[in-house]
């Protein structure tokens, strides 16, 4: 009696535009071969130095990616990756403690942000975007108790754990004619085995789903029974901990520990999210779409670099103008399959 | 902007790297030469002066091709500028490093394709020198010790060397070399003489505005401070004017307040001109032909000191003091006038 | 009757900021019965529940399960789960984000190898679903799901968790007769299997087709405990209001007379106005002093066709045209300008402004009209913040009180009020009634009449097709978002009106 | 009911500002242990000269970009993280239109007026692309700011063609210095008085309460006749404006247009202001005075510990104590402990009278 409307749908919304984000940023790669195909953009190891460079970026943009779809935010990880590295070095040079051990300290920095960022979030209620906003104030002062100084790492087993390169079968032919094979490093091999643990966190683990809920309605969620303060809980303790992973793998890139490194990370990291499709609102946004946000901020800035010939103010403005052109494009695609759909 | 663009013709730049107009002319015939100059940002007029210089040098017109990037103040963005100029195969490297630390491994990957790396401005700090060519660039331990070598002297010649001189320092951008430099220089000096006393220490940032605010709190903490030392010339300014807001006068005299500054930009010099800056201590940013010299050696093949300062002047407001010893050298000083502000490229 | 007790709660308080939203409430629900709670909007009955899951806190009072010793208290709604406790709350409370099987499934996903099994809880949805009839793939995202179709979810999860007591607040209150049987089926078949179910419904028959026993709160106090059989419809309405009821059935005769001095000239007439979709074009003519219901199955498109005529979704076909002159619509605004009001179905969603308070709630829409720069004066406000208060009995503490901290009936009432101040020649009502107690029931659809009669024009929507029997003058029937009938005069029955819907009609078109 | 009638007390705490100013006494009172200076004010060359005064006139361009940032967290739920770079493009117009484009100046090249009034267009527009990108292709607001964020410093230095420009005019420095006798400085007038417009605005007209609205709940507003996009639009517009206000003040102060250092991380202090005024950063009530109370109390956070002697570079340490400390106290939560805590208090003290 009763007519019944089967819907026939592959993919929703969201992966729509995951799938936008990812051919968009294909599109963007490949029109970069095309037009500096005499600068060497074409070349394996060009992309692969996208995932070197971005290794901690993709790591604590996992993280980041796990507290907005909770609706949260973290904007300390830049302080934290300040912290880490100094505590690393000064752990290292000054203190003559293990590699090992430091790394140790490493990951306790993160997860004790966590723990306590988590804490007043999720146990007292107070908005994210404040106790993180107190932590990224933290974070960077307590690196200038640290040390004021610069410190670089020099010790022997970390340094060989930083040059340490994994080749590949495949590479290119230099203008010389020599044959370069392309190769990683170790944080693109660590990078890459969180974000497939992450992913499939999120997709297949209750904790990964209850994340989701929260985030789609935190009242729903608890009405329907879900214990939402550990759960944001542990978000947030995640989220520290990845943070201090990602300061490690960031550390190994950049072997030096000083009060303004990474400025500004937190702005990187969350607009990588965002270009891959996370909502700061909550609910919505994977890992996957971060990691593709994190090599598309990274192949507007290869293409700058590349370009070679803007002067600094110009290299700020046509770097947003990307990212704009970027984010609007999305918005218009989204816009267009919200009225395809009603 | 006259005023930069002109950087490469100024004397000091001259007086540095005198064969670069001959040596470009013969240069051509070679092909370009890529050149990956990777800068630090555009923070401040002092770096803005310093990329011009570089763009001014490595022109098209001198058989160069030049590939900039600005990295924003990031290191990170540097290591990946470095990785894109080892890809695209330019001919030199030329650095001009956020920091310090931290080269080990970009660096080894550039010695690795047989790319040559001069690093310019600040220092880097790696296990094995064999990672960069050169080095050209600024001693900022240097300048602040002859700042401090011409306060000695100063107070003597005033006949003050044994009253207590009460100091406050107005730092840089805490972790940045010219801040480290220039601050050790002072604590060593305070150490050294110990009728000076540091009564207040608190970074302002390299910035007006901070330099003016910090100051504004020192003047109300104490009332009795004999000298400002503030590491560059945007500190100095807001820091006179703090001064003189808390009605106080800027001066050498005994009871009034001395302002120390290092840069000795334009509008730094006409405030030792006017006499409100005692001493600024300069700090050359016009690196660009002192680069182009070290490349043209190198092309052909012939050897490069390792390391090259830039030999920097000090200017102030009378001449007291003429000239001093500091380190390792004899230095003159400057009398400020019209004609040497009239000179400055920057 | 010596049926095992399954749940007790006694002396129950609980106090709100100005509020004494339960004093001394008493609670018994035994094993195999369905016990309804009755009350006024604001009697307590969702404070009530919430008290027992947890929700909110318990301030004294005792609650007991199983005849068990010692007191239990739920301190959050998971541990009333897992003390047997289910529930489905008066507003939806779902997450929109995710799709509808794991809506159903979310905190206790069929898990392999500690993964999550996407596939067998796909499957099991479906079955699901399948059982219940509700016409929804498991893979669709809930919000992209009506409301209708959003509530019997939120059934399907609370009575698929095995659960000694279930309890339902108001699921009827957006479901049509079939759904309502649906789910009346389905209590039955657990109450067979020994669930002790707690039924909450302002629909009297409702309580009558399935209930056993009947509590009755009123102002937060506990009136008594009835057998069904025992208490007849008017003593029930009587202890609910405490007061008696005149006569539901009457409010139409003295009105439905002087309904043929229909004006020349139609307030509204559409020419096949449509939507893309989701409404074909259709034709629709309302004059001065009617009221005209929209009648049809779930989803048959009736929100979707006010809301084209209101403007709240842009028509990309056909004309409007208002006292016969042609309209351009684009926005809400303009429709208000032109003397419409609109009282969307999602109360939630598109209707209060949930923190602002009840007297902000009530004038924005005059104030929307009015502008920007001529901001209503304080005194103005509150007169007529107090007038709609006092005309539609909003229970609320003060009309500084947040809007979302009224019962969900008050919070209707804002929403009535909020259209009724601005004075509109043609206002639409989306079920206005859903979730208003049977006492205001009757006092708004008199209201209705009465506006007709001072000649404005109304269109009325409803789940109930008696409800709108009695006020509406002609009805429309929906199908499918097509117009495919229009009744009036006598065949304004019960029989008519569901053949027509059913689609046994011969007008077609 | 036995409705008692809520006595003084109650009605002082239960208002909405009561924590804020609490906090912000709390800050002050400290200082009066430690800095007992903190609160002497004497007049030196014919100006008011103190701490305090220092704390009020710096808090200048914080309040007044506070003011712009309430209102767009109302309306959008989201904030403005762009509002720094905008004050470095207002006053990179200002100044560049001043000095007629040379590096520095001694006179006016152009009219005051006029430079004025083109760096508020400038951030007007500025404000107008974020609210374009907010209202109406529904961007999320800290994404749609970051590309101003990122470009507007980039832009102002474009202007001044990477120059710190100086404009070594008397008249210049009458905005963020003092007009000619008046021993109050130019920033605090300003500040106050455009708090004061916005709140008249606000509360005369209707903006305020839709305002409140949109942020709310957006398709409801819609639905009761509210132009959302327009009124979020407008919220942005205003936000740049004031930003644009906030940097000829801090441009002022230094007779010059740095484009790299003017309103550096500013936006975040803003922010901060807005929590600190007890409003909540997902859009919907606010409070405009919360939000100018907040500015005040963390310019005299950076104040007593610039005072109490706290290096510059681990002043943030303590200033996220202050700041946790702060919200934690704010927090319902913890109210609500500190409630169940007196209650139970109280009821152990009566059972211990009934026994
Ligand atoms: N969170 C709250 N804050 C303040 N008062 C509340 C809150 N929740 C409910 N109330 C008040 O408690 C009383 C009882 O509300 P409740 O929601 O239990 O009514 P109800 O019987 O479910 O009514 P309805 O039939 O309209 O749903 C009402 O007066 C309401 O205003
Ligand atoms: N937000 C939405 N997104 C997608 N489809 C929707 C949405 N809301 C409703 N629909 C679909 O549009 C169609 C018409 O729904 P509508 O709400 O107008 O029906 P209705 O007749 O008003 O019934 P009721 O209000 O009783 O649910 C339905 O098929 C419904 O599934
Ligand atoms: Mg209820
Ligand atoms: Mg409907």
């Amino acid at each position: 009696m009763k007519q019944r409307r089967k819907e026939k749908r592959t993919f929703n919304g969201n992966t729509f535009l995951l799938i936008i984000t990812i051919g968009l940023f294909l599109a963007m790669y490949i029109a970069g071969m095309v037009v500096f195909s005499d600068k060497g953009f074409g070349k394996p190891q060009m992309f692969l130095n996208l995932l070197i460079s971005n290794a901690g970026l993709i790591v604590i943009g996992c993280g980041l990616t796990i507290v907005m779809v909770t609706g949260g935010i973290d904007i300390s990880v830049g302080s934290v990756i300040a912290l880490v590295c100094m505590v690393m070095a000064d752990l290292m040079e000054n203190k003559g403690v293990s590699p090992y051990a430091a790394v140790l300290a490493a990951l306790l920095i993160g997860l004790a942000f966590g723990v306590v960022q988590g804490f007043l979030i999720s146990y007292l209620n107070i908005q994210p975007f404040i106790v993180t906003l107190a932590g990224m104030f933290f974070g960077r002062g307590l690196t200038a108790v640290v040390s004021k100084e610069m410190i670089s790492i020099k010790n022997g087993l970390f340094q060989s754990w930083a040059k340490c390169r994994i080749y590949m079968p495949f590479g290119s032919y230099s203008n010389k004619g020599k044959f370069h094979p392309a190769y990683i490093y170790p944080t693109v091999v660590i990078a890459l085995a969180v974000l497939i643990l992450i992913i499939v966190m999120m997709k297949y683990s209750k904790f990964g789903r209850q994340l989701y809920a929260i985030g789609g309605n935190q009242q729903s969620a608890l009405m329907m029974g879900l214990n939402v303060k550990r759960t944001k809980f542990l978000a947030y303790v995640l989220d520290g901990f990845l943070a201090g992973l990602g300061s490690f793998l960031f550390c190994l890139n950049s072997l030096a520990g000083f009060v303004e490194q990474a400025k500004g990370f937190e702005m990187d990291a969350i607009s990588a999210s965002v270009i891959g499709g996370t909502l700061l609102t909550g609910g919505v946004g994977t890992p996957i779409g971060t990691f593709f946000g994190a090599l598309i901020k990274g192949t507007i800035s290869s293409l700058i670099t590349t370009q070679g010939t803007l002067s600094s103010w110009w290299v700020r403005i046509a770097l947003s103008v990307l990212l704009c052109f970027f984010i609007v494009l999305q918005s218009v695609f989204a816009a267009m399959k919200r009225k395809k759909h009603s | 902007n006259g005023g930069t663009s002109a950087g490469s013709k100024s004397p000091a730049a001259v007086s540095a790297g005198g064969e670069s107009q001959t040596g470009s002319a013969e240069k051509k015939s070679g092909g370009t030469v890529t050149v990956g100059f990777s800068q630090v940002g555009a923070e401040s007029d002092w770096r803005t002066a310093n990329s011009e210089s570089m763009k001014g040098t490595f022109t098209d017109a001198n058989g160069f091709k030049l590939i900039f990037d600005d990295a924003q103040q990031k290191q990170e963005n540097q290591i990946t500028a470095i990785r894109n100029f080892i890809q695209q195969e330019v001919d030199y490297i030329v650095l001009a490093p956020v920091t310090e630390t931290g080269w080990d491994t970009v660096l080894q990957e550039a010695k690795d394709a047989d790319i040559p790396v001069i690093i310019v401005d600040r220092m880097v700090n790696v296990k094995d020198d064999s990672l960069y060519t050169a080095w050209v660039g600024s001693n900022f331990r240097a300048e602040g010790d002859k700042a401090v070598a011409w306060m000695e002297d100063f107070f003597k010649s005033k006949g003050r060397d044994k009253d207590t001189i009460n100091i406050v320092d107005i730092q840089g951008t805490i972790g940045a070399s010219a801040q480290i430099g220039r601050t050790e220089a002072l604590e060593a000096g305070v150490k050294k003489n110990s009728n000076w006393k540091l009564v207040a220490q608190q970074t302002g940032e390299f910035t007006q505005a901070k330099g003016q605010e910090v100051m504004e709190s020192v003047l109300k903490q104490h009332s009795n401070i004999d000298v400002v030392y503030c590491e560059n010339d945007n500190e100095a300014f807001g820091a006179i004017d703090a001064i003189k807001a808390a009605g106080k006068k800027v001066g050498t005299d005994k009871g009034e307040i001395m302002v120390l500054s290092f840069d000795s930009t334009k509008a730094g010099l006409n405030k030792v001109l006017s006499g409100e800056i005692a001493l600024d201590t300069e700090c050359n940013p016009l690196h660009g032909p002192r680069v182009q010299n070290i490349i043209e050696k190198l092309k052909k093949n012939g050897n490069v000191d390792k390391k090259a300062y830039v030999d920097e002047k000090m200017f102030a407001a009378d001449d007291t003091v003429k000239s001093v010893s500091a380190g390792t050298g004899k230095f003159d000083v400057t009398v400020v006038t019209q004609d040497v502000i009239k000179g400055r490229a920057y | 009757m010596n049926q095992k007790i399954l749940l007790t709660m006694k002396d129950i308080s609980k106090s709100f900021p100005g509020v004494l939203a339960l004093q001394h409430v008493q609670f018994t629900l035994r094993k195999g019965e369905i016990h309804a709670l009755m009350g006024e909007n604001g009697a307590g009955k969702s404070t009530l529940i919430k008290v027992l899951t947890g929700v909110y806190q318990l301030e004294s009072g005792e609650i007991r399960m199983d005849g068990a010793a010692r007191p239990i208290v739920n301190h959050s709604p998971q541990e009333a789960q897992a003390n047997g406790i289910s529930t489905v709350y008066q507003e939806v409370n779902l997450c929109p984000n995710l799709t509808v099987a794991e809506n159903l499934f979310l905190g206790r996903e069929p898990r392999r190898f500690g993964m999550i099994d996407w596939k067998t809880m796909n499957r099991k949805s479906e079955a699901l679903l399948k059982s219940l009839e509700i016409p929804v793939a498991p893979a669709a995202m809930l919000e992209e799901c009506s409301l209708a179709i959003q509530q019997m979810i939120a059934i399907a999860r609370a009575v698929d968790m095995r659960c000694k007591v279930l309890i339902l607040d108001e699921p009827t209150s957006s479901l049509d007769d079939d759904e309502v049987e649906k789910l009346f089926a389905l209590m039955r078949k657990l109450k067979a299997e020994g669930v002790g179910i707690l039924f909450v419904t302002h629909f009297l028959e409702q309580v009558y087709a399935v209930c056993d026993r009947i509590t009755v709160l009123r102002n937060g106090g506990f009136v008594g405990e009835y057998e069904t059989k025992d208490l007849p419809r008017v003593m029930l309405v009587a202890k609910m209001l405490g007061k008696d009821l005149d006569d539901l059935a009457e409010i139409k005769s003295a009105h439905s007379e002087h309904r043929f001095e229909e004006e020349k000239v139609p307030v509204i007439s559409a020419r096949q106005l449509g939507h893309r979709g989701t409404i074909k074009p259709f034709d629709l003519d309302i004059r001065k002093g009617e009221v005209v219901g929209l009648t049809g199955l779930l989803g048959s498109g009736r929100s979707e066709m006010v809301r084209v005529l209101y403007g709240a979704d842009r028509p990309d076909c056909g004309k409007l045209m208002v006292r016969g002159r042609k309209a351009k619509i684009s926005k809400p605004l303009d429709a208000m300008k032109l003397g419409m009001g609109y009282l969307p179905e999602n109360r939630q969603r598109d209707g209060i402004i949930a923190e602002l308070s009840v007297r902000e709630n009530i004038i924005i829409a005059l104030q929307a009209k009015r502008g920007m720069c001529r901001l209503m004066s304080r005194r103005e406000m509150d007169e007529a913040a107090d007038r709609y208060i006092d005309l539609l009995q909003i229970k609320t503490a003060g009309r500084e009180t947040p809007v979302k901290s009224l019962s969900g009936g008050n919070q209707q009432k804002v929403i009535i009020g909020r259209w009724l101040l601005t004075h509109p020649d043609y206002l639409i009502l989306d079920e206005p009634t859903r979730g208003i107690d049977i006492g205001t029931k009757t006092a708004i659809q008199k209201l209705v009449l009465s506006l007709a009669d001072q000649g404005m024009a109304v269109t009325f929507i409803s789940a109930e097709v008696e409800e709108m029997l009695r006020t509406c003058s002609r009805m429309l029937v929906l199908r499918d978002g097509r117009k495919v009938g229009e009744l009036s005069g006598d065949e304004l029955n019960q029989e008519t009106v569901m053949q027509t819907i059913a689609g046994g009609g011969e007008d077609d078109g | 009911m036995a409705e008692t009638k809520p006595s003084v007390w109650k009605k002082i705490t239960s208002n909405r500002l009561f924590l804020p100013v609490v906090c912000l006494l709390v800050v002050l009172l400290i200082n009066v242990i430690r800095t007992p200076a903190f609160f002497q004010i004497s007049i030196r060359n014919g100006v008011l000269y103190g701490y305090i005064v220092d704390v009020v006139n710096r808090a200048s361009e914080l309040v007044i970009l506070a003011v712009g940032m309430t209102l767009v967290t109302a309306a959008s739920g989201g904030q403005d993280i762009s509002v720094g770079a905008v004050m470095a493009v207002a006053a990179a117009v200002c100044c560049q239109i001043l000095s007629g484009g040379k590096v520095t100046t001694n006179a006016f090249q152009n009219p005051l007026l006029l430079a004025i009034v083109a760096a508020l267009a400038a951030s007007a527009l500025c404000g107008a692309f974020n609210g374009f990108l907010v209202a109406r292709l529904k961007i999320q607001p800290m994404v749609a700011t970051l590309i101003l964020f990122t470009a507007g410093r980039g832009i102002a230095q474009l202007v001044t063609q990477g120059q710190i420009t100086y404009v070594r005019v008397g008249t210049y420095q009458v905005i963020g210095g003092y007009i000619a006798s008046c021993p109050i400085p130019t920033p605090i007038f300003i500040a106050i008085g455009t708090a004061l417009l916005v709140y008249l605005v606000l509360n005369k007209t209707a903006l305020g309460l839709s305002i409140e609205s949109v942020g709310i709940n957006g398709s409801a507003s819609r639905l009761v006749g509210l132009n959302s996009t327009m009124i979020q639009f407008l919220t942005y517009v205003l936000c740049g404006l004031l930003a644009g206000v906030a940097g000829i003040v801090a441009s002022s102060r230094i007779y010059s247009a740095d484009a790299n250092n003017i309103g550096l991380n500013l936006e975040m202090d803003a922010i901060l202001a807005v929590a600190l005024g007890g409003n909540f950063l997902g859009g919907g009530k606010f409070s405009l005075m919360g939000s100018v109370i907040g500015a005040f109390t963390i310019q005299a956070l950076t104040t007593t510990l610039y005072a109490m002697n706290v290096s510059g570079d681990q002043l943030p340490v303590y200033k996220a104590i202050a700041v946790v400390i702060i919200v934690t106290l704010q927090s319902p939560v913890f109210q609500e402990f500190l409630k169940a805590r007196k209650v139970r208090r109280r009821r152990t003290a009566e059972g211990g009278s009934c026994g």
